[in-house]
């Protein structure tokens, strides 16, 4: 075979080689191309995997750790929660809808084919600077892209989070998230077993859709790849709704033995991963899949990546069974081949052998890579930079506006407006808290769920930057009153072939591993999404984060919302923060550098058990993380129908004001509660500070009795409310 | 009370209009939208979602399915039909209500809580309000900004058949309210005889206080009232 | 085989949202454009047995489901297909 | 004043949930189809000014902004507009 062939079906001429040695033969075309995407980075992991093996994944609530279609957790009650996160960035910057549509379309088919009732998506977004048009029309593509999907499809978008970044312009992030609900009982897998079963293809036909998409996600997008636009696919939400309504009633019959969807490589990856899974081996014969287009090749067929299609494995014997479900939802199952005991994937056309591979040679022989890891050069500049010369340029009323204004910190809602964030009837709380809370019909428990990540801290300090995506996470979840569980994590890094970013992507990981151990929350699956790069110029490292909570009592959900005057401020950590990495020093220095503060994780873990604890006794009226612009940004956004008067002490005005720091807590009590709390903070051993109390028209801050800032908290709402809108209707 | 909720491929509303239903008491029935007969039931509800994926426009094809012709010759002899959302657009594209629910005047698909103005209180739908009352219900749309000619805007007045009318706050239908450009902030119409009911908001999302507020109780109860009158003093 | 390629539009008094912001897009962008509205475009194949028939029934077709009469107004044109 | 017809059609390979959507329906109508494909149909209004690069300027428009070249083809056709 001509070096050619393999070479531009992904492969280097070493793995050409080591897949000759596998097959114990010269491979055919077809096998050539189904190794390479099956050892493509985006399906087998190969620079990853050694990295992510690092990750904690084990804990008394995980039911299913990584290595599934998505990760299951139990919540009690004999209930678990599923979820999993995954990217569709390159789709999405060829054409943003139909490429975020169809990122929401998989990420819900992962969840569904583990049995479980998907009950909301989360959609964290990344994209350039929002002044320019091509930004704009990236975002209102993706944005109506999501919503166009979930909404159809019936499943509330219920959190995320958007940043506009430099970094990100030509190549946006588009993460979502899934979760759903499954009793223990219907946990289903995507293992092929027993030999004999048929093996079907259940749901949309296929066509020529987005061959090449697994590979393609695997390179930098260049000039080049607008000339491989198939490689975008369309979604159909309403087949999808009736293929989840089919496949959760075919689950919860008991006919199948395993199902997986068709997500990237299509019948490739779901039927050697089944195969492998299950230890076993499956024939197929192409000619009878159901397919939209004639003239369709093997290759095209067993590498088309066209949406809303699944493989089931059912028992012997239950083939009507399957057919008379997915009839009754108006949709195809048709056999189109058996599990055989050999361990062989082999494909045939009208009857003929076409290709015979052994499964486990595509799915656990993938070549792993240990890449070269090089500390870049801007580390320890950046690092190094002084930031005490910085002084404020304008009054800090002025200061306050402008940072609530700007397009990070700018309320999302004419974002999360175009989501149904509320069918299903089980929102709690919608989208605008600190976490999104739904409640678990039929049990007094609530879900929270958040995403996170703040890539500018990973960029400055990716081990530090990494652990505090979790803790960001973790602090949304209790601030809503949910104790942690279990993350999934979508990982968004440049051309891992560069040490430089092999070593930010190394280092985020150990971060994240660190905090997950430290906070108790294993990761349970994720996705990884290499080669975000425009031109050789990388994303910042960003490593999103998706973590569920539990909220043992409804009742007790926290908002983070003053609930009335004269409730008593309360600041769970640090007063001071620092503005290093900070929205302040890059809003109006330009600048993003420094040291980011040290971190304790056990410290912060301890503060957070005390905020559940709190939470728990009922003493807390109301809470807020502090994140970007610090705490007079918090405070800002806590003061929705009440303002607050609050006086700090300290050195640095710009730092107690706008510094950054994450593990701190802003929240209220009754004022005949706060003796009480002071006391539980101390044997808890957590510092609290009593800043102020809500009430008023305004928010009004002094250092050191110094009044530093007054601005009308409905100046606030309309600055924060009116820059998306403005930039984008 | 007999209550029947299509479930059309690709509702999705069905199980929260159901739900609701339960909460208030109520035990409804789901209806396959290929089923032929609607007989015995004492209101229909058409839900929201995507019925079809609401391609080609919203609600066209559902109106083919085969139990809505039932559903028509129900509703003209007198029966009860709620259609919300989705329910709504199905009701004018099959002509039991005038008028065509078009894209939102920004073009928006837009999930919102809203004011309404209840405007007509002597309905089986409406009873336990005020008249005049400002409600919060709310909407979840992209095509629910309401057309109809100006004859036929006409006759909807005069006869009285808005029954919500989207306002600010404060109760003033102006543009400010109006999230979606309907013609006279109109969010709800009736039929002439008052039994076919549609609206764009969504009142069983509004029925449980922990997910967003009541005020949405009070149209179901409405009905369960009309009905329970019905029982007791005959048609 | 026919092919039926059909062309629904809003009806003149209907205000066309969709077709004012791509107007405005376009304005925005520089170019001189008066008017912009957007209606649907559909080709139905038809199979030789609906040949006869094909007028009406793509009339009916048009007036039932394809558009709503309320807002829309249809025409269509019936090629042989190659 | 001239007009540009504007037709904006899936390209062949991609799918099309709603014609395909569509299509079920007028089958389980009882109407005799084959195929149905939905697109768009644009009417751009031009003013006079435009008149001399009128072809130039409508190619450009229909692959910047009317069309997404990754999924979709366009065709357009000038008349004067009475
Ligand atoms: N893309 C989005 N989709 C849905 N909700 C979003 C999105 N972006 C932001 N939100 C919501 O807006 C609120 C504020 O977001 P963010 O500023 O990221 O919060 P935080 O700093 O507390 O993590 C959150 O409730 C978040 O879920
Ligand atoms: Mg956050």
């Amino acid at each position: 075979m001509e070096p050619r062939i393999w070479r531009e079906m992904g492969l280097t001429d070493e793995e050409y080689e080591r897949v000759k040695v596998l097959m114990g033969r010269e491979p055919n075309e077809l096998e050539v191309g189904i190794f390479g995407v099956m050892w493509s980075e985006h399906c087998s992991y190969k620079t990853s995997k050694p990295i992510l093996r690092r990750f904690p994944t084990e804990g008394p609530q995980v039911l299913q750790g990584p290595g599934e279609n998505a990760g299951i957790v139990d919540i009690g009650d004999g209930l678990a929660v599923v979820f999993k996160m995954e990217s569709h960035n390159h789709p999405s910057a060829l054409e943003p809808y139909q490429g975020a549509a169809t990122g929401v379309g998989g990420i819900l088919r992962d969840v569904f084919t583990m049995g479980a009732r998907p009950i909301a998506v989360l959609d964290p977004l990344r994209f350039g600077p929002l002044e320019e048009e091509n930004t704009r029309r990236l975002v209102r593509g993706v944005v109506e892209g999501i919503g166009g999907y979930g909404n159809s499809i019936g499943i509330p978008t219920v959190a995320g989070d958007v940043y506009f970044h430099e970094s990100y312009r030509g190549n946006p992030l588009v993460n979502a998230m899934a979760v759903g609900l499954l009793e223990h009982r219907h946990i289903a897998k995507g293992v092929a077993s027993g030999v004999g079963n048929p093996v079907m293809v259940v749901g949309a036909r296929t066509g020529r859709d987005g061959i090449h998409g697994a590979t393609f996600a695997s390179v930098e997008l260049s000039e080049e790849s607008e000339a491989k636009r198939s490689a975008v696919q369309v979604g159909d939400p309403f087949m999808e709704k009736l293929l989840m309504e089919a496949c959760l009633e075919l689950i919860q019959s008991g006919a199948i033995v395993g199902i997986q969807d068709m997500g990237a490589a299509g019948l490739t990856s779901s039927s050697c991963e089944m195969a492998s899974r299950g230890d076993s081996g499956i024939d197929m014969d192409l000619s009878l899949v159901p397919r939209r287009e004639t003239g369709m090749t093997p290759y095209e067929i067993m590498l088309s990546e066209s949406q809303e299609r699944m493989l089931v494995v059912p028992k012997a014997g239950c083939e009507q069974e399957v057919e008379a479900v997915f009839h009754r939802w108006g949709l195809e199952a048709v056999v189109v081949g058996k599990v055989t005991a050999d361990g062989m994937l082999r494909l045939l056309e009208n009857g003929q052998v076409v290709a015979e591979i052994p499964a486990k040679a595509l799915t656990d022989e993938a070549p792993l890579y240990h890449r070269p890891t090089r500390e870049p050069e801007y580390y320890a500049r950046l690092k190094e930079q002084k930031l005490d010369g910085v002084k404020a340029q304008k009054g800090y009323g002025e200061i306050l506006l402008d940072l609530l204004g700007s397009p990070n910190l700018a309320s999302k809602s004419w974002v999360y407006r175009q989501y149904d964030h509320q069918v299903g009837t089980n929102t709690v709380v919608k989208p605008g808290g600190d976490a999104a809370v739904l409640r678990v019909r039929g049990t007094n428990k609530g879900l929270g769920m958040t995403t996170d990540c703040n890539a500018r801290y990973v960029y400055l300090d990716p081990y530090v930057g990494g652990a505090l995506t979790v803790v960001e996470a973790a602090q949304n979840l209790v601030c809503v009153g949910a104790k942690p569980l279990a993350i999934t994590d979508c990982l968004n890094f440049g051309n891992p072939e560069k040490p430089e970013i092999f070593w930010q992507f190394e280092q985020a990981c150990a971060g994240i591993a660190e905090a997950c151990l430290v906070l108790e929350t294993p990761v349970t699956g994720g996705n990884v999404s290499l080669y975000n790069e425009t031109n050789g110029e990388a994303i910042y490292p960003t490593p999103t984060i998706g973590m569920v909570g539990l909220v043992e009592n409804l009742e007790q959900v926290v908002r983070n919302r003053f609930s009335e005057p004269g409730e008593e401020i309360l600041l769970l950590g640090e007063v001071s923060g620092s503005l290093a990495g900070s929205e302040y020093l890059a809003l109006f220095e330009g600048v993003e550098a420094g040291a980011l503060p040290p971190l304790d994780l056990r410290e912060i873990k301890k503060r957070l058990d005390f905020m559940l604890s709190l939470i728990k006794e009922e003493l807390v009226m109301s809470a807020h993380d502090l994140t970007e612009g610090g705490l007079a940004v918090a405070l800002a956004e806590m003061a929705e129908g009440c303002g607050a008067r609050v006086s700090v002490q300290g050195e640095n005005e710009l730092e107690l004001l706008f510094g950054e720091r994450l593990g701190r807590i802003l929240f209220t009590v009754k004022p005949q509660d706060a003796g009480k709390v002071q006391e539980l903070a101390q044997h808890a051993g957590v510092s609290v500070t009593r800043l102020g109390e809500s009430g008023g028209e305004a928010i009004a801050m002094t250092v050191n009795g110094v009044m530093m800032l007054e601005v009308a908290i409905a100046d606030c709402q309309r600055v924060r409310e009116e820059t998306l809108p403005k930039a984008l209707n | 009370m007999k209550i029947g909720i299509v479930r059309f491929p690709g509702s999705n509303c069905e199980v929260d209009v159901w739900e609701a239903w339960r909460v208030l008491g109520q035990e409804p029935k789901m209806l396959w939208h290929q089923e032929t007969s609607v007989r015995g039931y004492d209101l229909i509800v058409l839900p929201g979602g995507f019925s079809y994926g609401d391609y080609l426009r919203t609600g066209a094809i559902a109106r083919f399915s085969p139990i809505m012709e039932d559903v028509i010759h129900f509703a003209h002899e007198g029966g009860m039909v709620l259609g919300i959302c989705n329910g709504f657009q199905i009701l004018t594209e099959c002509g039991l209500l005038p008028g065509a629910l078009l894209r939102n005047k920004d073009l928006h698909f837009l999930c919102q809580p809203q004011y309404l103005r209840v405007e007509r209180t002597d309905l089986a739908f409406t009873s336990l309000y005020q008249e005049g009352e400002v409600i919060q219900i709310p909407i979840n749309h992209g095509e629910g900004n309401y057309s109809i000619d100006d004859a036929g805007l006409k006759e909807l007045e005069e006869n009285g058949q808005v029954v919500f009318r989207y306002v600010d706050k404060t109760g003033v239908e102006n543009e400010l309210g109006n999230p979606n450009g309907s013609r006279h902030n109109i969010a709800g119409i009736v039929n002439r005889t008052g039994n076919v009911l549609g609206m764009m908001p969504h009142p069983e999302r509004v029925v449980e206080e922990i997910v967003g507020g009541t005020d949405g109780q009070r149209l179901l109860l409405s009905l369960v009232q009309a009905w329970e009158r019905r029982m007791q003093y005959g048609a | 085989m026919l092919k039926a390629k059909v062309t629904v539009t809003l009806k003149k008094s209907i205000l066309d949202p969709q077709g004012s912001a791509v107007e405005k897009a376009l304005k925005s962008m520089g170019y001189k454009v008066d008017e912009v509205r957007i209606g649907k475009f559909m080709e139905v194949t038809l199979p030789e047995a609906a040949r006869e028939n094909a007028t009406e029934m793509m009339h009916e077709i048009c007036h039932k489901l394809l558009s709503n009469p309320v807002i829309e107004d249809y025409s269509f044109e019936l090629e042989d297909k190659e």
